[in-house]
């Protein structure tokens, strides 16, 4: 725990460095601290993770009227090794990343502020520790995408409708907690303890409040909105830290409080969960393949993602419920291990994404193309991370959704209905994201990387700087080591696992690098897998070179013939997503324009043409808008209450005054 | 000890043979879809070992690469084969117990066949034309489109044999074969067989003898490789082509399997593939023959109806369990 | 003597609900400030006849304060503001008079109804008037809230104030320190309030400007 | 002896002030008068811990709640009169002020502050309704300070609303004193003596106890802010100076709720809980309420503070209303971190005013770009005033929440998040127009604010902070309040 604490202190003095010492100083030196920091945290995390050991820590000094409580226990040190190990791809990546508005003063506190936050929140024990993190965290993260405010409208949308979203989460989940914490000192273990005697109808009804809460946080449509906005406009860094950490703690709180403070509840708490997976995870999907703009891809297939994580989580609370543990503890295992998966990649995807732009000065992908070649780093780090995502063996993404689909499948045994339909509804939800991602990172690789250059910026960009590619390179590392070797995570798994769920079992799944599941059935090798296919290709490639001619030779692409091939001619990731996006037109309702402008003479031939192509957030349009409109409407009804006539304000008091005199009498 | 030698030495064998007869057999396969075609319609026909002469003929050709292509163009078609050589490693095509088939889950086999999806769109990227660019985009649509079903018709089979690993549902098929017959079976076999077809690249989904800018899709992608490069795609492709007629094969129909470590079994479980596979691909050919291709948004559909398939196959077994 | 202290009592607390409804009644600035004076000198009686009844010598003093403030004092003041203003009627009241009489009879009725609960604790001759001193402050409130003249405003503040001065007489004869206290301040108010009015007038030279300034509002 | 000397400190004062013509120094005595109050106040809360009660001539007399209500008129104060040498040169040079009526300005704040001292030092009841009442007569001439049409308007209604709210406070008074009188315990000496009303407080009569806390609540409810009597609230302090608005809006209505918390637990000892629940959950919700309707489509960025005083206030109200010990000593938490805070915004307000030449929001835009630290300090006494960690809003609100949800009164909390979440979005888009966006072509290079300005407000954000974080040394303090006002 000391040890905790000084790690947190690390990024508390990263923080107070940023503030205070000059630019040149504060981007190299707090960096390097904040980075420190991260990996402290997650060393304490890992050892934990290791032993099994849980300890806590109080004082009474900080927090007025209630002290600041901290538990280390399994499950709050595997989302803190995760937002530790991308804590520390973050820092270094701002060495060569910070300059302009990130580079300032405030900004640079903020990250560091934003880290710390993420690394005290899953180990935060009682009711105003949390809160005070989660509110911290998210003013932190709010604060950081108004980075580039002065430049960007959309910045100043995203972080108003992500501060609107966060503190009515916040709001929802105080609640829930408090009423949870009914009749305790408001710690976490004395709401474990006490929680049992709570009325189910009490019990439920917090549930629903912290997991509304949660739910916006993780991204969970329809309480998405704010994420595919904040993410893509927050400083790369910073978007990868709050797409792989911050949406991973509204999940990580859920666990808690669902299965930890109020042991599991009643099933229809994890069907809903798992419902509002399924709906996630599918509206990601289909948003993450047609958008253009790479981050708010990025940003959807979180949304994606964490739709398969609540899945799971679902089931796994399902099953848990409806006496099944080692199921449950294979599916929670399986999210644990997708949460971690996906910590790595997208954190890598988005510092790639954070290179992109930081070199051809715009992320949106019909004006990339070619980076390939002028960006071979970041070619490589975006091309494993999205072959992980799209769950290519034997990469972490495979793993771990191989793992949560044997959860779903083995579900099955139970033959309770709402088991039933959550497996069911879980299966297809996975079948219905892996081919609409596959669409989204073919498109990010090869509309991004692959052909010619669409536009100047593209076409000038120069690889990026050694530490951001080193933070690069770093997140790949678990996207490799999960894919090949998963079973080398299963003991820490178990361990996260077993705090979570009150059941604890024997591990589902058995020791070794593989994951091999002998209580139930099932098992890959992927580390016989990676080796086979590294095999094969050797072979391949020593029998290709060996039958045919060994020389290459360069030639203008073919293209059936035709002599001139410009790069506006290529596919854009418009049209590629185009045919996907006519299919689910009624999900989508892409919004077209097209503007047709005749030559005068003849309204036969066309001078311009002017073709628009619009997805919106159908959510968002048809949920949110209204309630915005109506609000402001309200507003300006008010105003007629303070009409400035002093008579009326009179008569205010008057009749307050009847009115007691009334109701006395 | 020494049995357990004997047991890998039959299972880097099956292993071995598998690879090999899927290598041979996946283009022995489209010749003869062709020479059936071509019969149906009338005419002669190519000899059925046309594809791999075809091969070797490529093989001998100038390696050319298109001018903005990159790394890419070269890898795509090996990264194909060694997916699909993979999934043939470990799936039971001729033994119940190949050498990797520890990992032998249906699953595993599904996500390596998407990877070969996914790096042949890349391919179609890579050199930067338009032609490659609709042709990736219309092969990841069909790709995305007939994923579902395909995961889906597994699943179902899986839910029934209570495990995704291939061994053990073969042999569990083999010890219910009142199953082959059950609602839930036939309704998967449907979707798998609407999948192969969209996977291969098959009509109604795909044609794969033209070249018209309209109906092409996985042509329209490969447009850019000529030579050895070529002739590593088209192995591959025919390879996934041969691993999914013989994985539904065996996955509805099981017997002839070798389940003991022996060389008689083996040649068996090799010949008896090599008859299952061919009746698959009799079986497509003869759908290609009596259908037209499909427009491009009249897919979905099809697809759409064989994801119902596999759901319907989940439920199903899941009321009748 | 207990009869002629009542009677005495009854008379001068009537005095001041009357003169409060007569300042509803009437529309003339001046015949409602002479209304007003009169209600100040019926306070002022009150406190005396109180006074001599309890042999209270404070309460006394007080009375005699009342009388020169608020019956002579504060009035004159008005009436100097109200010569600054040409027009000299309240000409469209909020709620018009009839109306207005009406309301302040049902206000009256409630006055009664509601006293009944507090005087019901320690009955005596005095706290059986309290009902009087509620209505005046509740029609003094309905005045400020219906009349637009600032003059008119002014005059249902102190309405309200005599009408809480009579409860405090009524009610605690006993002890007058924060009763003196109380009206002290008030008139110190009022005295603010008016100067206020003065400086404004010299600004726009017409009291409506004061109370029909809206140019504050959302 | 400690609480004459908190008294006759700013009382020496206004002399000084009133016997010179205005100098700057003088402002600055002001600001060393109100930093020896907030010494006093201290030494007063040290002396309060150790013994509970310290009484001076019976008629002064200062317990824990007083002690930190005195710490909050300097604090508070402090702030203000930093800023004053600034504004009177700032309205000389536009030719607002003439040195005449610097020295009323000067005069009338330290007289504002002394009224504000007595009202919580004051041991009588009579002598609370008293200074309260006096505060309002020296508040109204600072609010018309500028003598526009404006101030005058805003001086009126508030003028006018405050003589009535105040007049029924007084009749509330009077009952209870009439109540005390008729407990039949035979008290009679010390007219309306805190200790001696307590000492009685269970055997006044319920039915007169019942319509005097009803009229205290809407009386000293008019000098709080709170519905029904709120309106005069956002008129005064969008037309005030800004020092003036931050005294008002960060003292002046806690000093009136100080006077309700007094009468809270008469009420509650007389009553029970119930009857005063009712009442300040009914007031404080509807202020709550109000204010938020009132802040989603507010023009104006002195009215947007005005109404989230009422907001606030509100919040304070249904603290109180729950009034278990947690309750009471988040209430005062919340009181000191929102006096500080809205003088923080108050006074930057005012410096923006000065810069913009306007307070309406649509016409400022791009704030940061063009004064980072002005406009950093008025977003981030934004972000204190929303009530996010770590300043001490948020701590004193959680504990709120806490209290009240422990009371069983969730549902409450569940109305109050929810005004809360609105207000936050309605602060949130204001704050976005006036703070962000690009620079306009005129001045491009980003322009410092003076350090006189600066040091001051980010001491009292800092100040903020450090509540919010650090238990020591207020908890004890404010937990001995609570426990005091309760008995």
């Amino acid at each position: 725990m000391e040890l905790y604490l000084a790690a947190l202190g690390i990024c508390a003095a990263a923080a107070v460095l940023a503030a205070v010492v000059t630019r040149r100083v504060r981007v190299v030196v707090s960096s390097i601290l904040g980075a420190l920091g991260c990996l402290l945290a997650g060393g304490v995390a890992l050892r934990i993770l290791i032993t099994g050991s849980t300890s806590t820590f109080h004082t009474s000094q900080l927090l007025p009227m209630s002290g600041l409580s901290l538990t280390l226990d399994p499950l709050a040190a595997l989302f803190i090794l995760a937002s530790a190990f991308v804590g520390v791809a973050a820092c270094v990546y701002c060495v060569g990343y910070a300059h302009g508005a990130m580079a300032s003063r405030t900004a640079m506190t903020l990250l560091f502020v934003f880290i710390l936050t993420l690394l005290a929140v899953p180990a935060a024990s009682s009711v105003v520790s949390f809160m005070f993190c989660w509110e911290l965290m998210a003013l932190s993260s709010m604060l950081l995408i108004l980075t580039n405010q002065a430049h960007s409208s959309d910045a100043r949308a995203a972080a108003l409708w992500y501060g609107v979203m966060t503190q009515f989460g916040a709001a929802s989940i105080l609640l829930g907690l408090l009423l949870a914490s009914l009749g305790t000192d408001q710690t976490f273990s004395a709401i474990g303890a006490h929680s049992s005697q709570l009325s189910p109808t009490l019990r439920s009804f917090a549930f629903v409040l912290v997991l509304l809460g949660f739910a916006s946080k993780a991204g969970a449509v329809p309480l998405h909105v704010w994420l595919p906005k904040a993410h893509p406009e927050a400083p790369s860094p910073v978007s990868a830290l709050m797409s792989s950490s911050m949406v991973a703690i509204g999940v990580y709180g859920m666990i808690r409080v669902g299965e930890d403070l109020l042991h599991g509840g009643t099933v229809w708490w994890w069907v809903s969960v798992a419902a509002l997976g399924v709906v996630s995870a599918f509206y990601g999907a289909l948003h993450a393949t047609t958008s253009t703009d790479l981050k708010r891809l990025l940003a959807y297939s979180t949304i994606d993602i964490q739709g398969l994580i609540l899945i799971g989580v679902g089931a796994a609370g399902v099953l848990n419920d409806s006496g099944q543990p080692v199921v449950a503890h294979l599916a929670m295992m399986a999210v644990l291990l997708l949460m971690v998966a996906h910590a790595g990649f997208k954190g890598a995807l988005f510092l790639g994404a954070g290179a992109i732009e930081h070199a051809t000065g715009t992320r949106n992908l019909d004006r990339l193309g070619g980076l390939i070649h002028t960006m071979p780093v970041t070619a490589f780090v975006v091309g494993v991370s999205a072959c992980s995502i799209m769950a290519v063996p034997t990469l972490s993404g495979f793993s771990s959704e191989w793992l949560l689909l044997q959860g779903l499948l083995h579900g099955f045994a139970d033959s309770s209905t709402p088991a039933l339909i959550v497996m069911l509804l879980g299966v297809i939800a996975l079948a219905l994201t892996g081919g609409l991602t596959a669409v989204a990172f073919v498109k990010v690789f090869g509309i991004g990387f692959l052909g010619q250059p669409r536009s100047s910026g593209a076409a000038d960009a120069r690889e990026v700087s050694t530490s951001m590619k080193v933070a690069m390179g770093w997140l790949v590392v678990p996207s490799v080591v999960i894919g090949v070797v998963p079973g080398a995570f299963v003991a820490l798994l178990n361990r996260a696992s077993s705090s979570a769920l009150a059941t604890p079992v024997v591990s589902p799944i058995d020791k070794g690098t593989g994951l091999v599941l002998s209580q139930l059935s099932g098992a890959i090798e992927p580390a016989a897998l990676f080796v086979g296919l590294v095999v094969v290709l050797i072979v391949v490639w020593a029998a290709n070179q060996r039958l045919a001619q060994r020389r290459s030779r360069r030639v203008d692409a073919w293209a059936c013939g035709r002599e001139l091939q410009t790069p506006r001619m290529q596919y854009t990731a418009t049209s590629f997503a185009e045919p996907l996006q006519r299919v689910f037109a009624d999900v989508l309702r892409p919004q077209n324009d097209v503007e047709v402008t005749h030559v005068a003479e003849s309204r036969y031939y066309e001078q311009s043409l002017l073709y628009e192509n619009r997805v919106v957030d159908v959510i968002e349009m048809r949920g949110y808008r209204p309630l915005i409109t109506a609000a402001l409407r309200v507003g300006r009804f008010s105003r007629r209450l303070q009409n400035g006539s002093i008579h009326r304000y009179l008569a205010f008091g008057f009749v307050a005054l009847l009115v007691i005199l009334v109701v006395l009498a | 000890m020494s049995a357990t030698i004997t047991t890998s030495l039959y299972g880097v064998a099956a292993t071995l043979i598998q690879i090999v007869a899927v290598g041979l057999g996946g283009p022995l396969l489209v010749g003869l879809m062709a020479k059936v075609k071509a019969r149906a319609e009338g005419r002669v026909g190519a000899p059925i070992v046309q594809p791999l002469r075809d091969l070797r003929k490529l093989l001998s050709k100038e390696r050319l690469h298109a001018r903005h292509s990159s790394v890419v163009l070269p890898l795509a078609p090996m990264i194909i084969l060694a997916a699909t050589a993979v999934a043939v490693a470990i799936s039971p095509l001729v033994s119940t117990h190949p050498f990797l088939g520890s990992s032998a889950d249906i699953l595993v086999v599904v996500y390596l066949l998407l990877t070969g999806t996914v790096a042949a769109a890349l391919a179609g990227l890579d050199a930067g034309t338009a032609f490659g660019g609709m042709g990736s985009s219309r092969v990841m649509t069909i790709g995305a489109l007939a994923e579902p079903a395909l995961l889906v018709a597994v699943i179902a089979l899986s839910i029934q044999s209570g495990t995704s690993n291939l061994p053990s549902m073969m042999s569990s098929t083999i010890a219910h074969p009142d199953w082959v017959f059950g609602p839930s079976r036939l309704l998967a076999l449907g979707a798998l067989l609407i999948v192969v077809i969209a996977e291969t690249g098959r009509i109604p989904v795909d044609n794969p003898a033209t070249h018209l800018e309209l109906t092409m899709v996985h042509e329209a992608m490969i447009l850019e490789y000529a030579g050895p490069e070529l002739a590593l795609f088209s192995l591959g492709e025919a390879m996934r082509l041969g691993l999914l007629f013989s994985l539904v094969a065996n996955l509805f129909f099981p017997w002839g399997i070798a389940t003991s470590d022996s060389v008689l079994a083996l040649a068996v479980g090799v010949i008896l593939l090599m008859a299952k596979a061919a009746l698959v691909a009799l079986g497509v050919a003869l759908i290609e023959v009596r259908s037209a291709k499909l427009r491009l948004f009249r897919l979905p559909e099809l697809l759409a109806g064989g994801f119902v398939l596999s759901v319907l196959a989940v439920v199903t077994g899941l009321v009748t369990k | 003597m207990n009869s002629t202290y009542v009677a005495a009592l009854e008379l001068a607390a009537g005095a001041v609900l009357v003169s409060a409804v007569m300042t509803l009644w009437r529309r003339s600035v001046r015949s409602i400030v002479s209304m007003l004076s009169l209600q100040g000198m019926a306070l002022s009686a009150v406190a005396i006849v109180l006074a001599l009844h309890e042999h209270e010598r404070a309460l006394f003093v007080t009375g005699c304060l009342v009388f020169v403030v608020k019956g002579l004092v504060v009035p004159g003041l008005l009436r100097r503001v109200s010569r600054l203003d040409p027009r000299s009627r309240e000409s469209r009241p909020l709620v018009n008079v009839p109306a207005s009489l009406v309301f302040a009879a049902v206000l009256i009725v409630l006055s009664y109804v509601v006293s009944s609960r507090i005087t019901s604790m320690s009955p005596s001759e005095a706290s059986h008037l309290v009902p009087i001193g509620v209505a005046t402050v509740l029609v003094g409130y309905f005045m400020l809230v219906t009349r637009r003249r600032a003059v008119s405003k002014i005059v249902g503040l102190i309405l309200v104030d005599n009408g809480i001065a009579l409860v405090t007489f009524l009610l605690t004869s006993g002890v007058p320190l924060i009763v003196e206290l109380g009206s002290s301040l008030d008139v110190l108010l009022v005295v603010v309030v008016l100067q206020f009015l003065m400086v404004s007038m010299r600004r726009h030279s017409d009291t409506d400007q004061l109370t029909e300034m809206k140019a504050l509002r959302d | 002896m400690l609480i004459l000397w908190v008294l006759f400190v700013p009382l020496a004062t206004t002399i000084l002030a009133a016997s010179v013509s205005w100098r700057p120094w003088i402002g600055w005595a002001t600001s060393a008068s109100s930093a020896a109050v907030l010494g006093l106040g201290i030494a007063l809360s040290v002396a309060t811990m150790t013994t509970p009660e310290l009484a001076l001539h019976g008629s002064l007399r200062a317990d824990s709640l007083s002690a930190f209500m005195v710490v909050v008129i300097g604090t508070v104060s402090i702030l203000a009169t930093l800023f004053t040498p600034r504004t009177m040169r700032q309205e000389m040079e536009s030719g607002i002020t003439t040195s005449r009526y610097a020295r009323h300005y000067v005069v009338l704040m330290q007289v504002f502050i002394t009224c504000m001292l007595l009202a919580v030092l004051t041991a009588n009841l009579g002598v609370l309704w008293v200074s309260i009442e006096a505060t309002t007569i020296a508040t109204t001439f600072l609010v018309s300070h500028r003598r526009t049409d404006g101030a005058f308007e805003a001086s009126w209604k508030y003028v006018i609303l405050c003589s009535v709210g105040i007049a029924l406070a007084f009749l509330g008074t009077v009952l209870i004193y009439y109540a005390e009188l008729h407990t039949g315990a035979g008290v009679h000496s010390s007219s309306l003596d805190w200790t001696s009303v307590m000492s009685v407080a269970h055997h006044l009569n319920p039915n007169v106890t019942r319509l005097a806390f009803a009229l205290l609540v809407v009386g000293y409810g008019t000098k709080v802010g709170l519905v029904p009597m709120h309106s005069w609230l956002a008129d005064a302090h969008s037309q005030a100076p800004a020092p003036v608005s931050a005294l008002m809006s960060g003292v002046l209505l806690t000093v009136a709720f100080y006077g309700l918390l007094r009468f809270r637990a008469v009420a509650a000892a007389a009553l029970g809980p119930t009857y005063p629940r009712t009442l300040l959950l009914v007031v404080g919700l509807a202020s709550l309420l109000l204010a938020t309707v009132m802040l989603i489509a507010q023009r104006d960025l002195k009215r947007m503070l005005a109404y989230s005083s009422i907001e606030h206030m509100g919040l304070l109200a249904i603290g109180a209303a729950v009034g278990t010990p947690l309750a009471i000593a988040a209430v005062l938490l919340h009181i000191l971190g929102h006096g500080i805070t809205k003088a923080v915004l108050f006074l930057s307000s005012g410096e923006i005013y000065h810069l913009e030449g306007t307070t309406e929001i649509a016409k400022i835009s791009g704030l940061l770009a063009r004064r980072p630290v002005l406009g950093g300090i008025f977003g981030f006494g934004l972000l204190s005033l929303v009530a996010f960690p770590p300043f001490s809003l948020f701590v004193s609100e959680l504990s709120m929440a806490r209290a009240e949800v422990d009371a069983g009164l969730w549902w409450v909390v569940a109305i109050s998040l929810a005004c809360l979440g609105v207000i936050f979005a309605a602060l949130a888009r204001h704050a976005r127009h006036m703070l962000m966006g690009a620079t306009s072509s005129e001045t491009t290079v980003a322009l410092t604010t003076a350090r006189s300005v600066a040091v001051p407000l980010v001491t009292g954000l800092v100040v903020c902070v450090a509540l919010g974080v650090v238990s020591w040394p207020l908890q004890s303090l404010l937990t001995h309040a609570a426990h005091g006002v309760m008995s």
